[in-house]
């Protein structure tokens, strides 16, 4: 898979990240591609989180570009723009530390994710015409088509707090993609699954491309998956990217064994 | 000239009782994220329980100054056993509840308290006996700066820098500061949290019962909802400084005081609160933490 | 034996703690000291007793809390009556029975019955409108009782002046009162919970010295007397008609109110507004605008105080300043709390509770207050979810039904 | 379906437990004011005066022969809960109301009496409004209107005091406020003395040191203030410790032996106004004794108006025959009554004739009357 | 000298341990080592109390302390120097010490230990009285492991020392770890994502994947194991 028949999605460049004396993120060069998987890995530390944060608006960068193509639709440099603005762009994101909204049913969540999509507004709202119904029917529809999608139809009416962490992690993405994203990045979607929960995910991220047309960009510290799945691997250290390419190519990079392993990786 | 001085030593005497509350919201507010809203009543009890003592005392034939520190000190050991109990009774048992929580029980344990000193007392106005004395040596100028305000600008001085050093030298200040900048690692280090945060408790009080005592003192009365008011402009004050922060509460007491004074000096006091309220927002606006506040980055 | 003699021990501090208040009293004018000495029995009985059942109570808490953790015990598991709510026929019929006994109140009990539901009415419109802004967006506001001061004095100003009818004004009254909410929320949007709070009651308080002060505007301390009660076709009506019409408009003023605020919970923006509650910083990566939601939380929730301010100022006919204290914004954050946050049943309880109890307590009317503030740290301490807890919408979906059929 | 069952029950069980019972044929007389909370002082000593003219006058075979019931009502002086108070009192039957204490929650209350044609009469509401705008036909009271004191305050200081600069202060309160208000009208409209500062100051903030040094900045001769003790204590205090000899004086509500105790030193020199000394009246002196002798302590603010009204409503029924309105009004008007603020009787607009105002100062920790 | 029988600690209801067993020899330096999230933290801090394990045992010199309260745990001499430093950031480095000492009343013994940690770091003796907040990575590390020391710990728990640092630093660090358990014979167990290092220096280790013990062996024996290997790189 060549880069150049593909459209980039995202382009980040020379992005920079300081909190105080302390640079998060060091200029890094990164580009998404239409239909690609990208994994951004790293030791613990390394500025990925923040990374994130930045492209997706909750911290505004200290320098650097970060320009979304959407397809079909001009470019737009999104550098400090607000988060709801990203991810109506079509830039949609999970978190590490899962931030699902708790007191709200598992089929309400992914209808939150609706919210940038759809119109109804107040009058709407409180008096229930033809086309709020139709709207909100749509929005009921196309929420549960996704938890379908993602395994978890049976849950739709219990509280998102009850469901086990990895459905937790599935009604995230399951909830990102909701916003009709372009692109949607993934922040540790394995973290504490159980190996059989990690392998489903597995093949539900790629169908995630293959079926809706959606790229990806993950952060992931479960290895196998990262080299299961991607097509491009990003490696940070310290804030820099110190390599990129295919997964065997990092599976093999010096640098990226010292990186994890340690220094003198003779072994 | 003497007017601006008068305003501004009047402004500063106001303030700092404004400090002195504003430190117990603040400390408590720095350690376990919650608005004791009944602190007022603290400061209120403190008075009350001075007013009392005084007056068994003066009935039963004590005089002057032993008066004066008899009913400040069980002012000051009230307050302290009210603040505990205060602590352990509302708060504690909601340690891990929602936000709301503890707020909405802090509203109601004020409520509670003031409706608890009216029953047990009275719904009057009592007179407290004027325990400053007037000063020799302050007559020439007393109509600028009388001897009560004095005793409480030294007073408070005074206490500012006791607290000061308590929580820069000794080993519950070091703490206190511990437990504030990172909880769970303090209790990594040994520190008792709990007993951090009740002795929080009990030295914001002791504050505010030095602050009632000295108000009511200067003033000349106490009722059971003096409290209400002195806590929300404290309150205020803390938040105005940056709530959390020590220096923060005793700066935005002074600013808070020294508005006030000013403005119902120069423009009008029938707007008072209006400026108070209205400096408030305007600094939020500007500083939303609050003057010396630091903006915490949340996690994400 | 341990917890006899924890009891015991609580029980004297609490002795020692409430002696200078409890026992002494001073009359320093004429030098009279009253020792009640009986007072210390009261006190050390009365919390030994409680101090068992406190003791109790917390253990049973923690247990609960623990099993629930170990996935033992749902926390979550409705109780009884809320199983009941949510039997739709049960409901349909319960709602029904509701009604007619609601329409039927004024032909049954007497013009002084009907005053004071009216009141409750006018707390449960109140509560259901700061449960959008505190129970459903999470912002805490303890100015509430500004708006319905607004309100107020809308209709009151001008009937006063332009002589318009309670009919004009209400929706007038609200439309300004979200106005205010606007106005508010602007400046404080970027702030915090706590600061939130502060800022809130600073604006409660700025209304009420404005309206105390500037005379010519608002009449200051004396208030407004003499505003018009709700009109009928320009019929003259009795008092007892006239409560039994301001009765019903108020009833049919918190049907609206309720199917309004039922209809939001479970609309996109509601929903917008629970997100916002839950988890900030989620709620603006799913694309929501955090100004935009924020803003109209505020304005909703001040619209209800508004309209029902509007009516309040022409049910009592004489407003003043001394109506909107914050004690008035304590109780209706109370009512909202109490009654469970973001429940509508749970508000309307709230809201019957505190207003009526105290009515029918006259008899303990001196300690009514202090009643209430104990209630709200019992609550909090041992049901912080309040008497109804906020349950969210279920769908029913086809495809779901035949699969947990099969399971 | 039990549960609901239930709580329909509860409900029901709920109202009619609430529900008055129906009294025997009495003459029913309503009193209501503020029995609890802050303002509860203000409220009792003339529920209590009622209670003792109906336990007087019921032991001599009560009015028109048939006893006398007491109907209690609390409003918190809180206007929105005066309302209820009073449609409560209506639906009670009361024949007439003793009642309320403060003036706003008399405005909001009295449009339910007018409307069920109960006449009201108020020991305390002084709101000049109440009787002169002409709005509240069947309102009446037995204190004399804040205007009048304020004429009375500014003709004081003016022509007795020889004031030229006058600052007038005021608590922001209803009653505080219209005494002020007053007092400045009728100090411009003299034109031999001018108002310098005319400001509310916020009642329970921690100290008025400002204020006080505003006052001296202006060098006003006399301080006027509206308002109530508490606040006016303060002031004075604080006066005083800027060592000011600007004269004090203000109204009723800072007339309170509480004034005295609170200030203490402070108050010594203070004017105020307040109705006229009645301790020469026998009639005052009964009523006290009766007060003390079965309660123990001092009657409280507004204890010998109650008393007064409870015995004018009951003799104005006694003399009408009946408790018609009509009837009851014309006795009220034409009627002249032995009571302790004097021998009064009531003019077209409600104010009772016979009752005034005089200047008093504190002298020796009492208040002296000037004559 | 420590073991750790079958622990399962759970976050709410999420279970983050699974049957962890983990003994630790007095004088001993023994790594835990695993991929990111694989449950070494909560490990650390199931061990000093913060979130105690449901079910299973913690033994510190033959008795239990599982159900101890943190401060308590401290007391017995186990320390903790948790990941990410967490130097208190508005006090000084001094102060930072002293709360190390904030259980000790030995007023005399406290100042030597002060002594030899600036002996251990001549780096926090010349910044003394500077805020600890504004000190770089490297040099936080080494004022929390001093603060650390200066609880005299009988066992010594370092979470991801090497975490976010220049590679030259961590060698340094590490020989100081090594140093503290050769000089003092203070037992530590040390929590490492940098396999490789922290293999090196320890004398037993575990591997940790997924809540559980998978690897249990000599430092050298592991060292050369390419299921090490497997658990971090998947490959």
């Amino acid at each position: 898979m060549s880069d150049t028949d593909k459209q980039v999605l995202l382009e980040v460049k020379g992005l920079t990240m300081d909190f105080g004396g302390l640079r998060a993120v060091d200029s890094i060069d990164l580009s998404v591609s239409e239909g690609e998987i990208a994994a951004l890995i790293g030791p613990n530390g390394a500025g990925k989180t923040t990374f994130f944060n930045c492209v997706t608006g909750i911290y505004t960068p200290t320098a650097g570009d970060i320009l979304l193509h959407p397809k079909g639709k001009p470019t737009r440099r999104v550098n400090g723009s607000k988060p709801n603005k990203v991810t109506t762009l079509g830039m949609a994101r999970t978190f590490q530390n899962i931030r699902l909204f708790p007191d709200m049913t598992v089929l309400e969540n992914v209808m939150i994710g609706r919210h940038c999509r759809t119109r109804t507004g107040l009058t709407g709202a409180i008096l229930r015409g033809a086309a709020a119904r139709k709207e909100e029917q749509e929005i009921v529809e196309f929420s549960y088509c996704l938890l379908e999608k993602v395994g978890l139809d049976e849950f739709a009416n219990e509280y998102s707090k009850n469901l086990p962490y990895g459905a937790q992690r599935r009604l995230e993405i399951a909830r990102a993609m909701a916003t009709e994203p372009f692109l949607l990045l993934l922040d540790e979607p394995a973290a504490g699954m159980n190996p059989q929960e990690t392998t489903d995910l597995d093949a539900l991220i790629c169908r995630i491309r293959d079926e809706e047309q959606i790229a990806i960009l993950l952060i992931e510290h479960d290895m196998k998956l990262v080299m299961n799945i991607s097509d491009k691997i990003h490696v940070m250290e310290y804030g820099k990217k110190i390599a990129t390419g295919t997964p065997n190519e990092i599976k093999d990079n010096p640098k990226v064994i010292e990186a994890y392993l340690g220094e003198e990786a003779e072994a | 000239m003497e007017y601006f001085i008068e305003l501004f030593l009047g402004g500063l005497t106001r303030g700092s009782i404004y400090a002195l509350i504003a430190l117990g919201y603040t400390m408590v507010y720095g350690i376990i994220q919650l608005i004791n809203f009944a602190h007022g009543e603290i400061y209120m009890i403190g008075a009350f329980v001075a007013y009392i003592v005084c007056g068994v005392l003066t009935i039963y034939g004590f005089h002057g100054v032993s008066i004066l520190i008899i009913a400040g000190l069980l002012a000051v050991v009230y307050s302290c056993a009210y603040g505990y109990t205060l602590e352990k009774v509302a708060y504690r048992p909601l340690r891990n509840a929602p936000r709301l929580s503890p707020l909405i029980s802090a509203i109601g344990m004020s409520i509670f308290l003031q409706n608890y000193v009216l029953l047990a007392q009275t719904p009057d106005f009592l007179p407290f006996p004027a325990l400053i004395p007037d000063f020799e040596f302050m007559e020439p100028i007393a109509h600028i700066i009388g001897s009560p305000e004095l005793v409480i600008l030294v007073t408070t001085l005074v206490t500012m820098i006791m607290l000061t050093l308590l929580i820069k030298y000794t080993k519950i200040g070091k703490a206190m500061r511990a437990t504030q900048q990172d909880m769970s690692m303090a209790r990594l280090v040994g520190i008792n949290v709990d007993r951090v945060i009740s002795t929080t408790f009990v030295i914001g009080s002791a504050l505010a019962a030095i602050g009632g005592v000295l108000v009511a003192s200067y003033i000349g009365q106490v009722n059971f909802y003096i409290g209400f008011l002195a806590g929300v402009k404290a309150f205020t004050a803390a938040v105005l400084g940056g709530i959390g922060s020590v220096p923060g509460a005793v700066l935005g007491g002074l600013v808070l005081g020294l508005t006030e004074s000013f403005a119902a000096g120069y423009i009008s006091s029938d707007y008072e609160d209006v400026f108070a309220f209205g400096l408030l927002v305007l600094i939020l606006i500007l500083r939303p933490a609050g003057i010396l506040g630091r903006a915490t980055k949340q996690k994400v | 034996m341990k917890n006899l003699k924890q009891s015991l021990a609580v029980s004297l501090w609490f002795i020692f703690l409430t002696f200078p208040l409890m026992v002494v009293k001073v009359n320093t004018s004429d030098k009279i000291v009253q020792w009640r000495w009986m007072n210390i029995l009261w006190v050390g009985l009365a919390i030994f007793l409680l101090s068992f059942v406190w003791r109790h109570a917390l253990a049973r808490k923690e247990a609960r809390q623990m099993a629930a953790q170990s996935g033992q015990d749902d926390l979550n598991k409705p109780t009884r009556i809320q199983a009941m709510l949510e039997d739709q026929k049960l409901r349909t019929r319960a709602m029904f029975a509701l009604l007619i006994v609601a329409l039927a109140f004024p032909w049954v009990f007497d013009t002084y019955q009907s005053t004071i539901m009216i009141s409750a009415l006018i707390y449960v419109v109140l509560g259901l409108g700061l449960n959008i802004t505190v129970g459903l967006a999470g912002l805490l506001d303890l100015g509430y009782v500004a708006f319905f001061a607004v309100g107020a004095y809308s209709y009151a100003l001008l009937n006063h002046h332009f002589g318009l009818g309670f009919w004009t004004v209400l929706p007038v009254g609200g439309i300004l009162s979200c106005l205010f909410g606007v106005i508010l929320g602007f400046p404080i949007l970027r702030l915090r919970g706590d600061y939130l709070a502060i800022v809130t009651l600073g604006f409660g308080m700025i209304i009420k010295v404005v309206l105390e002060n500037w005379s010519d505007f608002s009449f200051g301390p004396s208030g407004i007397a003499n505003i018009d009660k709700p009109s009928l076709f320009g019929l003259k009506m009795d008092i007892a008609a006239s409560t039994t019409y301001i009765y019903y408009i108020m009833i049919a003023l918190v049907i609206l109110t309720v199917i309004v605020t039922g209809r939001l919970k479970n609309s996109r923006i509601g929903r917008a507004w629970i997100a916002l509650r839950e988890d900030e910083i989620a709620c603006v990566a799913m694309g929501i605008d955090m100004a935009r939601t924020k803003l109209s939380a505020y304005a909703l929730g001040a619209f209800w105080a508004g309209m029902v301010g509007v009516m309040f100022a022409a049910k009592t006919t004489f407003i003043n300043p001394a109506s909107f204290t914050f004690m008035e914004s304590a109780i209706i954050l109370s009512i909202v709390v109490l009654g469970g946050m973001g429940s509508i049943l749970g508000v309307i309880l709230g809201a019957m509770i505190l207003i009526l109890m105290p009515e029918y307590l006259r008899a303990f009317s001196e300690y009514r207050m202090i009643i209430f503030g104990a209630a709200m740290v019992l609550m909090m301490i041992f049901r912080p979810q309040g008497i109804i807890s906020n349950v969210r919408q279920k769908y029913q979906f086809k495809g779901l039904k035949e699969k947990t059929e099969n399971v | 379906m039990k549960g609901f069952n239930l709580l329909l029950a509860a409900l029901v069980a709920c109202v009619t437990l609430a529900t008055p019972t129906l009294a025997a044929d009495t003459i029913k007389l309503g009193v209501a004011g503020p029995h609890s909370g802050d303002l509860a002082p203000y409220g009792i000593p003339a529920m209590k005066a009622a209670q003792l003219v109906v336990k007087k006058i019921n032991a001599k075979g009560g009015v028109l022969g048939k006893q006398v019931e007491l109907l209690i009502q609390d409003d918190q002086c809180k206007p929105e809960i005066a309302t209820n108070t009073a449609t409560k009192l209506v639906t009670q039957g009361a024949d007439v109301v003793l009642g309320h204490i403060c003036s706003g929650a008399t405005k909001a209350a009295l449009g339910i009496y007018k409307d069920a044609k109960i006449p009201v009469m108020s020991p305390s509401a002084t709101n000049p409004g109440l009787t002169q705008s002409g709005d509240y036909p069947n309102f009446y009271r037995t204190i004399a209107s804040d205007d009048m004191q304020a004429k009375l305050a500014v003709d004081f200081a003016i022509d007795k005091l020889g004031a030229k600069k006058v600052a007038v202060l005021h608590d922001k309160g209803d009653y505080g406020k219209g005494f002020a208000e007053f007092a400045k009208k009728f100090v411009d409209e003299s034109g031999k003395a001018e108002v310098v500062l005319f400001e509310g100051i916020t009642p329970g903030a921690m100290d008025y040191s400002s204020i006080v040094q505003k006052i001296r900045r202006v060098k006003a001769d006399i301080l006027i203030f509206g308002g109530y003790h508490p606040e006016a204590s303060k002031l004075v205090a604080q006066m005083k410790r800027k060592r000011m000899k600007t004269a004090f004086l203000s109204d009723d509500g800072v007339k309170d032996v509480s004034f005295i105790k609170v200030a203490g030193a402070a108050a010594e020199g203070a004017y105020m106004t307040g109705p006229r000394d009645l301790s020469t009246i026998p009639l005052n002196a009964a009523a006290t004794a009766e007060f003390k002798a079965a309660y123990g302590e001092d009657p409280g603010a507004f204890f010998q108006e109650g008393y007064s009204a409870a015995m004018a409503l009951l003799n104005a029924i006694e003399k009408a025959g009946s408790t018609d309105y009509a009837a009851v009004t014309k006795a009220l008007q034409t009627q002249y009554v032995e009571t302790p603020v004097g021998k009064i009787k009531f003019d077209g607009k409600g104010d009772a004739e016979g009752v005034g105002f005089s200047v008093y100062q504190v002298k020796g920790g009492q208040f002296a009357e000037l004559k | 000298m420590l073991r750790l029988q079958n622990i399962q600690t759970y976050y709410g209801n999420i279970q983050a341990l699974k049957d962890v067993t983990i003994d630790i020899e007095e004088g001993e330096i023994v790594t835990l080592i695993g991929a990111n999230g694989a449950g070494k933290t909560t490990t650390l801090m199931s061990i000093c109390g913060i979130t105690p394990p449901r079910k299973g045992e913690i033994a510190f010199k033959g008795s239990r302390i599982h159900q101890l309260k943190p401060e308590s745990i401290v007391q017995l001499g186990i320390c903790q120097v948790p990941e990410g430093r967490r130097i208190f950031p508005g006090m000084t480095v001094l102060e930072n010490l002293d709360m190390g000492a904030f259980l000790r009343k030995d007023k005399a013994a406290i100042k030597t230990d002060l002594d030899m940690v600036f002996d251990l770091f001549p780096i926090l003796d010349q910044r003394r009285s500077q805020l600890g907040g504004t000190l770089s990575g490297g040099e936080q590390q080494m004022l929390a492991i001093s603060r650390a020391l200066m609880a005299r710990p009988r066992l010594l728990l370092l979470d991801e020392p090497s975490l976010g640092l220049a590679p030259l630093i961590i060698q340094q660090i590490f020989e100081i770890i090594k140093k503290i358990n050769e000089e003092s014979g203070t037992t530590i167990f040390l929590v490492e994502q940098n396999a490789n290092q922290a293999l090196k220096l320890a004398h037993r280790g575990y591997v940790m994947e997924n809540g559980r013990i998978t690897l249990v062996d000599k430092a050298s024996v592991l060292l050369e194991n390419d299921a090490v290997k497997k658990a971090y790189l998947g490959l």
